[in-house]
């Protein structure tokens, strides 16, 4: 319906101002500023410059496809011409008033970054014009046969990316190609203009043939059988396997190091999958179970003052797991009768409650207070102290590997149908003869024992513990990587984790930001994939209902 | 699909390969840690790794203020421009070891500046330490940091003071040059305060003194009145002396709270360097007048601090807005000092700084003149002035007083 | 021109093909009533003229004019009010906070004394109760409560839903009786409802939907002597 | 739903005994405490007044937090940052410059009024704009959803106020007019805490009336019982909605402003943990009720300030300040296990829930 709509010159002026004020905000808040040093593309595109015209590109291109066919490049000019001007008003106030005083990152290297270093009358011309410039070029590209249109934006795409994430991938290429190879691609952190040119060339030309057959893939795939297409998966399966173990050769000590935190989210979001998207108990206070997982390990294997026991990381291992799940069923017993966010702030308390009482005085005898516990030696295994973060990678895979065969067989089986029924409607699930005492206190408990598993790993990979590590934040980050991964579904669980954990410690560069592209990730991520990347098929169907519910009566008038 | 299994299966040899001959520098390097190698046009890389997100972001921000200004008014180095990787620490420990294991892979980099929390430094320095690295603290005051027996490593070093010692020093001012008997003494549950907190308890009772409150609030906490109330009517009396080595936001609480809490109306306050800038002297306003302050003695350099003070003006737009930048400060050039003196410079201009020598030379600073003290390095890397002196605050101006 | 007119419309829950081409028209001054059974596509009907619900094919005309495009909230001002099935009287709000509501269109705040009078002769046990929370309110007074809402507003159509489910016979005919006069007073009605007899009582028109299409429609004379509506909807063997 | 599980005898048999372990603890401190008498009576009532003054700008936070959930049922987690947003802008644009012009203390009054008047059209212009850009469009997709973009948000809103107006601790000038004590009670109280009880009273009864009696406050009571119908009744629901956010921001600035008055300085984060108390506060009352707002508000005030010193003291707790958030939490569990909707919720709200 809206569609409909008549997109008017006006609706053009409007989306480049919107543009424009967004531009004007990451340059207000010093995002431009700290990356105008930044080399994208070595001494052609600052990253600052990308962030200055990727906006007003977008945006164009936007409304390229909105505007009348016969104006388009005007449409597209108009509105980025507009999408210019909030940052001239940033601009001219900067450079007239002293607007520093109040906006703390409005500075005058800020306003050079902005006006590219040629003073503000001059500047502000160039930024008018070029921004125009880009607009238009975009609305060119959005002119172009689909043929030849996607696979430039695919190589401008991937070229952008490349720059972005250039820092892992210098150090990657210089493991393995050494250091003279790498400087020809990419040097102190910026893609050398030579070598982003035969990239952007190749991977439009690849993406470009693949387009073309791409078809007759499809077609191909299609005509095998469902024998050959089952093979295929096994041999996929080993092939995925395979990669698995050898992963950490691949990726290198800080590689794998990111690895095993996101091993570790996978692990605490397949353990809060059973809660929250098996079972429907919004838990908010998952912290408290890896805090207690940790802390167990710790006080039994510290090598310091406040270790009781020194035994080894395996026999602990159990013991943590244990106790997490007692806690579970601890926890969760008074909280049976509760439901949707009522519990959800009780839960939340109680990972508080564990985390202050961690923190507090009045233990600090015994599990170290605020000083936390320390020399936790790592794991070792027939001899060999696994130090280096490509050894833990295996220690983390096993036990996600574990958690995600506990996973899949309880989806499958009685108990995960009950918790479904449950999730549904308790009413309904309790009449159908489902013991929703028992049922729900093995959701916690089995959710709590992953979780204290994660923990035991965590302590012992780093060595000492500290109560300022088990805060709420985890408990939230773990929830919106199950619901940005798609609720209750697994892969759905390494795809958050990869997003939400994985993904900031690669922009890591990002530094004082990262929590801002956090925040707008998880809004943009909603707003774009409500039921998330990977959603359960069961998700999926609930969602199309869920969206116009239909009264009872309706449904049975369609069938 | 059959391609795709081949495609993986050459990448899986590939990388086996490749992985088996490992990075292959020049030659030259004899240190037994290895070196970092900068080509003649190189800049050579120093990272930082402190908070800079989350609550406790101005403490690190603000030390990272320091080593960029140090790079800024140093200029180069042995002939090289200095280049900085800013790593956040978090003030965790997780955020500690992935910092630490972003630096260690990368071979560039030659020194840290960091952490800014001793709980993120705890594990950080054993990934540093473990690869080779060495790293130089602005703002650990954990005693344990620099412990044999707990968590020290050897690549680790710092340029804040640790708790012991300052904790001492002001139990000491409080009961010999104030002579004050009775104390009371406010945490607020992180690992620097309560440590610190611990420490003046510890060396007051020690001396002879009464704590007659060791109490905490929570981080976070606005409303301190109920935890002063009840430090007032403790059953010791309202202690003479109050000390809360807290940070600048729950500092400022605080001190503004105690003037007007019955009962403690002639309790005199103290803080410690978690507290003592520019930006917590205008936080507290005027009640903070008549409050005591333990820390490095700044006024102690002269010149070099002003012109610090003016730089960080130009480039970031306020006064230091937290504490521990003149440590960063002095850390930074520290570590210029060693790369100076223990690198070796090629023939084309190519420099190769070795990785014990650095270390070596670190743990070897003595007499170094930085803005915080004459600072000289121990063997477990306690490189602070000893000497913390105690300044007044009156009309936002800070006075030191001791010694 | 009839007053409400609804072209071939075709309305989905998702993937649930509810209403498969529904076209009826109701004149100016009728009552017409939509009869069928249970999860025949009556409420879907109702709630999309209301544009609760979006057609996605097919229109709504309303005195000449297309209303399947326009918010569910400006159709008051247009002059189409709705008892939604189920009564949906506000449980929380008193009695005359509920009127009040209905009311909220009206700019005319002068006359609305009037009206509230008028409703209150309709229905005297709310001019009793006006104070009350309107959730504790029986079965028959919430439904009176819900018409009367709908007449605070002057609605020139009136669409009514089940107004007579779970209530008691008597009561039921009694919300009848109220029906026809508020028809007489020159608001047209179109009525959705499971209990036939009622219905067809009172409507000049009727409607048989079945499976979201019509499948007859006729004077409510003809209807009720219908072999077919008598056996399914009438209770007739 | 309470009787849905009375069968289960196990269940009950806990839920008593965490009821009496946790009576005979308290009854335990409390005994202890008062047998120790460290605290005279003076002070027990300052701690009382102490509570009330934190418990208000609770109430007037958790406000928001009530009536979002009451027409949305959702936790606007971003609620502590519209606190936040208001009172940092006008901080840096209003109350400093005032203040170092010397404005500030000639005229208290029209400063005061400005500085509050920014806050609040701050508040609620962050408010709005959060609303339309990421809970919108997100009406009908599952509960989970819009919960997930209200942390985003969250997160988002501090850093761009910490990019604007930088990392460290603001200082609000003290406002001489409302320095000093003035006595209640038998006890001195500061003037602040008395504008700041005082203000909250004015400002919820100003806002329970709006609510109670405007044709807009009615209008949001419908829509928080039925958007279909509301929408019937010519309601606009979409802007409905956006003015419950901008209501409830608009007493968050307002609090905001108090907040900056008793505790002068102000940070990007300092939203995050009153949001997180005025939340508590919230479900603590009864969620979806105003009254439950503000008493559920005051409530956790005054245990906060009272409970630790009475419970703990006398165990010998170390440091027992420390442990208020435990106090807190551990009231929170109770009363939600003994009594669902809270304090003085209805039991409607709970099918709901």
């Amino acid at each position: 319906m809206s569609n409909e709509k008549k997109f008017t010159l006006r609706n053009a002026i409007n989306q480049g101002l919107l543009a424009g004020l967004i531009t004007t905000l990451i340059s207000t808040v010093g995002m431009v500023e700290l990356f105008s040093q930044r080399q994208l593309i070595a001494g052609v595109m600052t990253m600052a410059q990308l962030f200055i015209f990727l906006i007003p590109a977008l945006i164009s291109f936007q409304t390229a496809r909105k505007a009348p066919k016969n104006s388009i490049l005007l449409f597209s000019a108009v509105t980025s011409f507009f999408a210019s001007l909030p940052v001239l008003v940033l601009i001219l106030l900067a450079s007239t008033f002293g607007l520093r005083r109040f906006l703390i990152n409005v500075s005058p290297s800020l306003i050079e970054t902005l006006t590219f270093g040629q003073g503000p009358l001059v500047g502000s011309l160039i930024l008018v014009l070029a921004t125009t410039a880009v607009g238009v070029a975009a609305a060119f590209v959005d002119q172009m046969d689909e043929k030849i249109r996607k696979p430039i934006l695919a190589g401008l795409m991937w070229t952008i990316l490349v720059g972005t994430f250039s820092e892992i991938l210098q150090e990657r290429l210089r493991a393995f190609f050494g250091i003279g190879f790498t400087n020809l691609i990419i040097k102190s952190k910026a893609l050398q203009p030579v070598a982003a040119l035969i990239f952007l060339v190749v991977v439009t030309a690849i993406s470009y043939f693949w387009q073309q057959r791409g078809d007759s893939i499809k077609k191909g795939l299609a005509s095998q059988s469902a024998t050959q297409r089952r093979n295929m998966t096994y041999a996929q399966r080993i092939a995925f396997f395979v990669l698995l173990l050898i992963l950490p050769l691949l990726l290198g000590s800080y590689l794998s190091e990111v690895t095993n935190n996101v091993g570790i989210y996978v692990l605490m979001g397949l353990g809060l999958n059973i809660v929250v998207g098996f079972a429907g108990l919004l838990d908010l206070g998952y912290v408290a179970f890896f805090a207690i997982g940790a802390y167990v390990m710790a006080i039994l294997t510290s090598e310091g003052f406040l270790g009781v026991a020194q035994t080894s990381f395996w026999l602990a291992l159990p013991v943590s797991v244990i106790t997490a799940v007692i806690a579970g069923i601890l926890l969760g017993t008074p909280v049976l009768r509760m439901r949707g966010d009522y519990l959800a702030i009780v839960t939340l308390g109680f990972g508080e409650i564990i985390r202050i009482m961690a923190n507090s005085d009045l233990l600090k005898p015994y599990i170290g207070g605020a000083q936390g516990v320390l020399q936790i030696p790592k794991p070792s295994f027939f001899g060999t102290s696994l130090i280096q973060p490509g050894q833990l990678y295996y220690v983390v895979l096993a036990g996600v590997l574990l958690a995600w065969f506990v996973s899949t067989r309880l989806s499958n089986s009685r108990l995960g149908r009950q918790w479904m029924a449950m999730r549904e409607d308790e009413d309904v699930a309790e009449a159908m003869g489902i013991n929703l005492v028992n049922t729900k206190l093995l959701a916690f408990a089995i959710g709590a024992g992953f979780s204290g598993l994660s923990g035991a790993i965590f302590a012992s990979k780093l060595t000492s513990i500290f109560p300022h590590s088990f805060n709420l934040l985890i408990s939230i980050n773990v929830l919106s990587l199950i619901i940005v991964g798609g609720m209750g579904s697994l892969p759905g669980v390494v795809v958050g984790s990869l997003i939400l954990v994985g993904l900031p410690e690669l922009l890591r560069e990002f530094a004082e930001f990262r929590p801002w592209m956090y925040g707008a990730l998880l809004i943009v991520m909603m707003l774009a994939k409500p039921e998330g990347f990977w959603p359960s098929a069961i998700q999926k169907r609930e969602l199309h209902a869920d969206e116009e519910s239909p009264p009872v009566e309706e449904v049975a008038a369609a069938d | 699909m059959k391609k795709m299994l081949f495609i993986l299966s050459v990448l899986v040899v590939a990388s086996m390969v490749l992985a088996a001959c490992g990075p292959s520098g020049p030659a030259e390097c004899a240190d037994e840690l290895g070196c970092a190698e900068y080509g003649p046009d190189d800049p050579i890389r120093i990272a930082s790794a402190l908070v800079i997100t989350g609550p406790d972001a101005q403490l690190g921000l603000d030390s990272q203020h320091g080593v960029e200004i140090a790079i800024a008014m140093r200029g180069d180095v042995a002939g090289h421009s200095v280049e900085l990787q800013a790593e956040d620490d978090g003030c965790n420990a997780e955020g500690g070891q992935a910092a630490g294991q972003k630096i260690v892979s990368d071979p560039s980099i030659v020194a840290v500046v960091g952490t800014s929390c001793s709980g993120a430094g705890v594990p950080m320095s054993k990934v540093i330490s473990e690869a080779g690295y060495v790293m130089v603290s602005p703002s650990n005051t954990a005693p344990s940091l620099t412990d044999p027996a707990q968590a020290f490593n050897p690549g680790y070093l710092r340029t804040a003071h640790n708790d012991k010692v300052q904790g001492a020093a002001m139990a000491k001012f409080a009961y010999e040059v104030l002579g004050l008997k009775t104390a009371a003494a406010i945490h607020d549950g992180d690992p620097y305060t309560e440590g610190l907190a611990n420490a003046f308890r510890e060396s007051f009772e020690g001396m002879g003194g009464k704590v007659v409150a060791f109490t905490a609030v929570s981080k976070g906490d606005t409303d301190m009145k109920p935890v002063l109330t009840a430090v007032a009517a403790s059953e010791g009396g309202a202690p003479e002396f109050l000390f809360f080595p807290v940070f600048t936001a729950e500092c400022a609480f605080l001190a503004k709270q105690t003037k007007e809490v019955s009962g403690l109306e002639n309790t005199i306050a103290a803080a410690a360097d978690g507290c003592f800038s520019a930006a917590a002297a205008e936080a507290i306003g005027e009640a903070g007048n008549g409050m005591y302050f333990s820390g490095p003695d700044l006024s102690f350099s002269g010149d070099t601090y002003v012109t610090f003070k003016q730089q960080y003006n130009t480039l970031f737009g306020s006064d230091p807005i937290s504490v521990f930048h003149a440590h960063a400060f002095d850390a930074t050039n520290m570590i210029f000092d060693c790369i100076e003196s223990v690198g070796v410079t090629g023939a084309d201009g190519s420099l190769s700084v070795g990785r014990a020598a650095m270390r070596t030379c670190l743990y070897a600073t003595s007499g170094f003149q930085g803005i915080t003290g004459t600072l000289t390095c121990n063997q477990y890397g306690d490189c602070a002035d000893p000497k913390i002196s105690v300044s007044i605050l009156e009309n936002s101006e800070y006075k030191r007083i001791w010694p | 021109m009839p007053m409400l007119e609804v072209n071939n419309i075709h309305t989905y829950y998702g993937n649930i093909h509810a209403l498969k081409g529904i076209t009826l028209t109701v004149e100016e001054g009728e009552i017409v009533t939509l009869i069928g059974a249970n999860g025949a596509g009556k409420t879907t009907t109702l709630r999309t003229i209301s544009a609760l619900l979006r057609p996605r094919q097919g229109n709504v005309l309303f005195e000449g004019e297309d209303i399947s495009k326009i918010p569910a909230h400006q159709m008051i001002y247009q002059g189409v009010a709705m008892v939604p099935e189920g009564r949906g009287i506000f449980a929380r709000l008193s009695v005359s906070e509920n009127l009040d509501m209905g009311a909220y269109s009206r700019k005319d705040t002068q006359n609305l004394g009037k009206d509230l009078d008028r409703v209150f002769t309709l229905f005297p046990r709310l001019k009793e109760r006006r104070s009350q929370v309107a959730g504790t309110l029986s079965g028959g007074e919430q439904q009176m409560l819900a018409i009367g809402r709908a007449m605070m507003s002057h609605p020139r159509l009136l669409l009514l839903d089940e107004p007579s489910m779970g209530l008691a016979p008597v009561l039921v005919e009694a919300i009848f009786d109220t029906v026809a006069a508020i028809n007489k007073e020159g608001t047209t009605v179109l009525l959705v409802e499971q209990n036939a007899t009622m219905a067809l009582s009172v409507a000049n028109r009727g409607y048989v939907l079945q499976t979201g299409e019509i499948v007859l429609s006729d004077s409510a004379q003809n209807l009720s002597k219908n072999e077919m509506v008598q056996k399914a909807y009438l209770g007739m063997e | 739903m309470q009787r849905r599980l009375q069968n289960i005898n196990y269940l009950d048999f806990v839920l008593w005994f965490i009821r009496v372990s946790i009576i005979v603890f308290v009854a335990w401190g409390t005994i202890a405490t008062l047998l120790d008498n460290p605290y005279s009576a003076d002070v027990w009532v300052n701690f009382t007044v102490l509570g009330l003054a934190q418990g208000s700008m609770y109430a007037l936070i958790a406000i928001g937090y009530t009536l979002v959930y009451g027409v949305l049922f959702m936790i606007n987690f971003a609620h502590g940052e519209f606190f936040m947003s208001g009172i940092m802008t006008a901080t840096v644009f209003i109350a400093g410059p005032l203040s170092a012009s010397g404005y500030l203390n000639n005229h208290p009054v029209i400063s005061l009024l400005l500085i509050l008047v920014v806050s609040m059209i701050t508040s609620v212009g962050v408010a709005i704009l959060t609303e339309r850009v990421a809970y919108r469009p997100l009406r009908k997709a599952p509960r989970l959803v819009p919960l997930i973009t209200a942390l985003g948000a969250s997160t988002f809103l501090q850093y761009t106020f910490r990019g604007l107006f930088g990392s460290e601790v603001k200082p609000f000038p003290q406002v001489e007019a409302l320095s000093g004590k003035i006595s209640f009670l038998g006890t001195e109280i500061l003037q602040t805490q008395m504008v700041v009880i005082i203000a909250t009273v004015i400002m919820l009864v100003g806002l329970y009336l709006f609510v109670m009696r405007t044709k807009t406050g009615k209008a949001i009571r419908a829509v928080a019982e039925d958007k279909d119908v509301a929408a019937l009744m010519g309601i606009d629901v979409d802007r409905t909605i956006a003015i419950t956010f901008a209501l409830g921001a608009s007493m968050a600035g307002a609090a905001g402003v108090l907040y900056a008055l008793v505790f002068r300085q102000v940070h990007f984060y300092m939203g995050f943990l009153p949001g997180l108390k005025a939340f508590t506060a919230a479900v603590l009352g009864g969620i979806g009720s105003i009254p439950g707002a503000a008493v559920g508000g005051l409530f956790l005030g005054i245990f906060e300030s009272v409970g630790p010193p009475l419970f703990l003291d006398g165990l010998n707790v170390p440091a027992y300040h420390q442990l208020k958030d435990v106090i807190t939490f551990t009231l929170l569990v109770l009363v939600l296990i003994f009594r669902p909707q809270g304090i003085v919720g209805e039991r409607l709200a709970e099918k709901k829930a």
